[in-house]
């Protein structure tokens, strides 16, 4: 019997765990890398060239490319290291947060000033399928 | 003898550090969120600690995905704040506690408590960022402090009973430490938020405030709360919550509540806020 | 399912590596140690398991005074012989098992073991002397292998009930994984021996016969015994044998003995070597 | 009421507990240091000039630069660390083992194969001072 994952029917919602964990390791730690600033000038260069030196599969690098952090959830990044990535953008968690839910920043950030996203909506999700 | 002598709950968002460096604190939006710290400010300036225990996790600043300890206690001289992408935030460096801190590590692991001993890291906002909230600006921070890192990224962190329990042996090692020390104990993260996915910008009032009650008066009854049901119902990093019930198992069975507070949003998170006294 | 087919138990003196590797195990004294694992050679030959769960201790090789994990389950893919200051071991480099690992890790914290998870290090002698002893000189080691260090550097190391009920809930672990796999647990380091002080070179064949039969009969009593009675009787360093309630704790209530060994010395050291299975 | 020390009546050990963890702190780490090559070949060239590169104190450089094991051991060495000196220096666990006791190697590898020290004999060392 596999350990249970009681919070995988909750919708829209990528836990890091042990199955993550293991196919995400390279891809995350090419994220912890950015954190120099000399890895940053360089990725920043060549995105494809500096991605090229980790042992990341293709779709993990087309979605690192293509900034698409739902699908990188999926692959096994955590958001945590993903942030890396939008940070070296120059970029907030808010607007990164807000590209995953297909809301505009401006959107996401008018939910969040009327009390954020009610859990009693979760429902609305499970239409939108993710990652 | 080193005494317990309050415990402190609140979120360590870092956006809020972000505000306050860039000297944005006095914007509507944040004056909201440093209100709620106005009683906690004048409140620590009589307490005086001498040591705060903080609890708080790192966020893939001092541990990578190499190497993951569940609890990470912190025995350094000194700990400087971490470049978390962006330079390090800055504040005044941290100094540490080591006689106690080694003292607490010998007595948990006795009590078999698995902890790992860390004497250098550098710290991240989620420390940070609740030493900015209680102390305003200083050139130093006006206490010593012990970090104590617990594992909220990799699933799974510790249940909130496994917290709840460390809290309990926590206060036992404090308090058989022979010098006279005020110690304060600090639970750090929350309240309820995702940061991740089409679920991103979660947050539950309603289950915040009821963990709050439970924090403050049925503490059993919170450190029962499963994984899952923090993630349905705070969100996925909103599970960061189990980190306040090392606090409240320190404090013993009956408190007294100071101060409450509770603000939406903060970025994309919840803020909560307790100030808490052990029952006379 | 995952099955845990054997428990062994051995010294991993890194003198016997040396012999090994310079080509002095046909000398007389070594070959007096060598020659007590001859039965476990041809008796792994038969058995092949597929992973081997080794219970080791690092010695300033992995991990230095900046962290002390007291238990760290590496969950790599893959792990290099260290270089502990004369070159690295001329021995093939280790394969883990990642799923497995992970999936142990998992199901460890769950039971409220405070695991720290390493995906990245180099193993020392305590891992890789063991493998010699059971496997001789092959080109590649024939089984993945999941190191397990284990504190006992540091005062102090996890008492032996823990590591005792460590051991439990890693067989309810390695049980509980979905994928047809033999998986044995070694216990390592010991027996007697002291490497510091006027009191260097103490054995105590009594104690280490008396630990040995208690191993094997009567492991509650074993996992009893406190950190002081191993140093006064064992010696300083003699406190490794707690590793060894790891592997007994995996094996079930009664246990048959299929090989046991004893031997003085080798280098400063008791070697003893068990191999035991769980009774039917 | 400070953590009890059950093993302090042991004769001629010194535990490597939480005290020397903190005392040892900066010695242990120059030992670690000894596992690279080059700085080994630095330390070798002169001792007291890469020892003057940590916060050590004037006894424990001392301690180091004469070998003197079981001073460095109530100065917070722990063996382990230690090793990497007397690896350094070519020498083998059984030398310096033999050293701290007062026996030359030979008496030491003769008392090992006689099998070893026996605890029964504790009582000879109370009157040996260490440290
Ligand atoms: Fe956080
Ligand atoms: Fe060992």
């Amino acid at each position: 019997m596999p350990l249970e994952k009681p919070y995988a029917s909750i919708p829209g919602t990528v836990i890091f765990d042990a199955d993550q964990a293991r196919v995400g390791y390279h891809l995350n730690q090419f994220c912890m890398s950015l954190m120099k600033a000399d890895n940053r000038a360089r990725f920043k260069a060549d995105n494809r060239a500096y991605l090229d030196e980790w042992a990341m599969s293709e779709e993990q690098k087309q979605a690192v490319i293509a900034r698409d952090y739902n699908r990188l959830l999926a692959l096994g990044g955590n958001v945590y290291f993903l942030a890396k990535i939008f940070s070296s953008d120059g970029l907030s968690f808010q607007f990164a947060a807000a590209t995953m839910t297909g809301m505009s920043q401006e959107e996401y950030a008018a939910m969040m000033l009327n009390g954020g996203r009610s859990p009693k909506n979760d429902h609305l999700l499970e239409t939108k399928p993710h990652g | 003898m080193a005494k317990i002598t309050a415990g402190v709950t609140t979120s360590h968002v870092p956006a809020i550090g972000a505000a306050l460096d860039n000297g944005r604190a006095g914007e509507p939006y944040w004056q909201k969120v440093f209100s709620g710290y106005e009683f906690a400010k004048r409140w620590i300036a009589e307490e005086k600690p001498d040591v705060v225990f903080l609890v708080y996790n790192d966020h893939a600043s001092a541990f990578s995905l190499d190497l993951i300890p569940t609890f990470a206690i912190g025995t350094g001289e000194r700990f400087n704040p971490a470049d978390e992408g962006w330079g390090p935030r800055p504040v005044p460096g941290v100094e540490g506690a080591p006689e106690l801190a080694f003292h607490i590590a010998q007595s948990l692991i006795l009590d078999d408590f698995d902890l790992t001993i860390v004497n250098k890291m550098d710290v991240d906002h989620g420390l940070t960022v609740p030493l900015s909230l209680m102390f305003g600006q200083p050139d130093a921070w006006p206490c010593k402090v012990i970090p104590f890192a617990v594992n909220v990224v990799q699933y799974p962190p510790p249940s909130g009973a496994r917290c709840y329990a460390l809290g309990k042996a926590l206060r036992r090692a404090i308090e058989s430490f022979d010098g006279d020390l005020k110690v304060q104990v600090w639970g750090t993260g929350g309240m309820s938020h995702q940061l991740q996915g089409p679920r991103a910008g979660l947050i539950n009032a309603e289950f915040d405030n009821r963990f709050l009650d439970l924090i403050v008066n049925d503490p059993e009854a919170a450190a029962a709360i499963p994984h899952v049901e923090y993630i349905r119902e705070a969100g996925s990093e909103g599970i960061e919550l189990v980190m306040w019930l090392i606090m409240r198992g320190a404090l013993g069975d009956k408190v007294d509540q100071l101060h409450r507070f509770y603000h939406v949003p903060a970025s994309n998170t919840a803020v909560g806020h307790l100030i808490l006294k052990g029952a006379a």
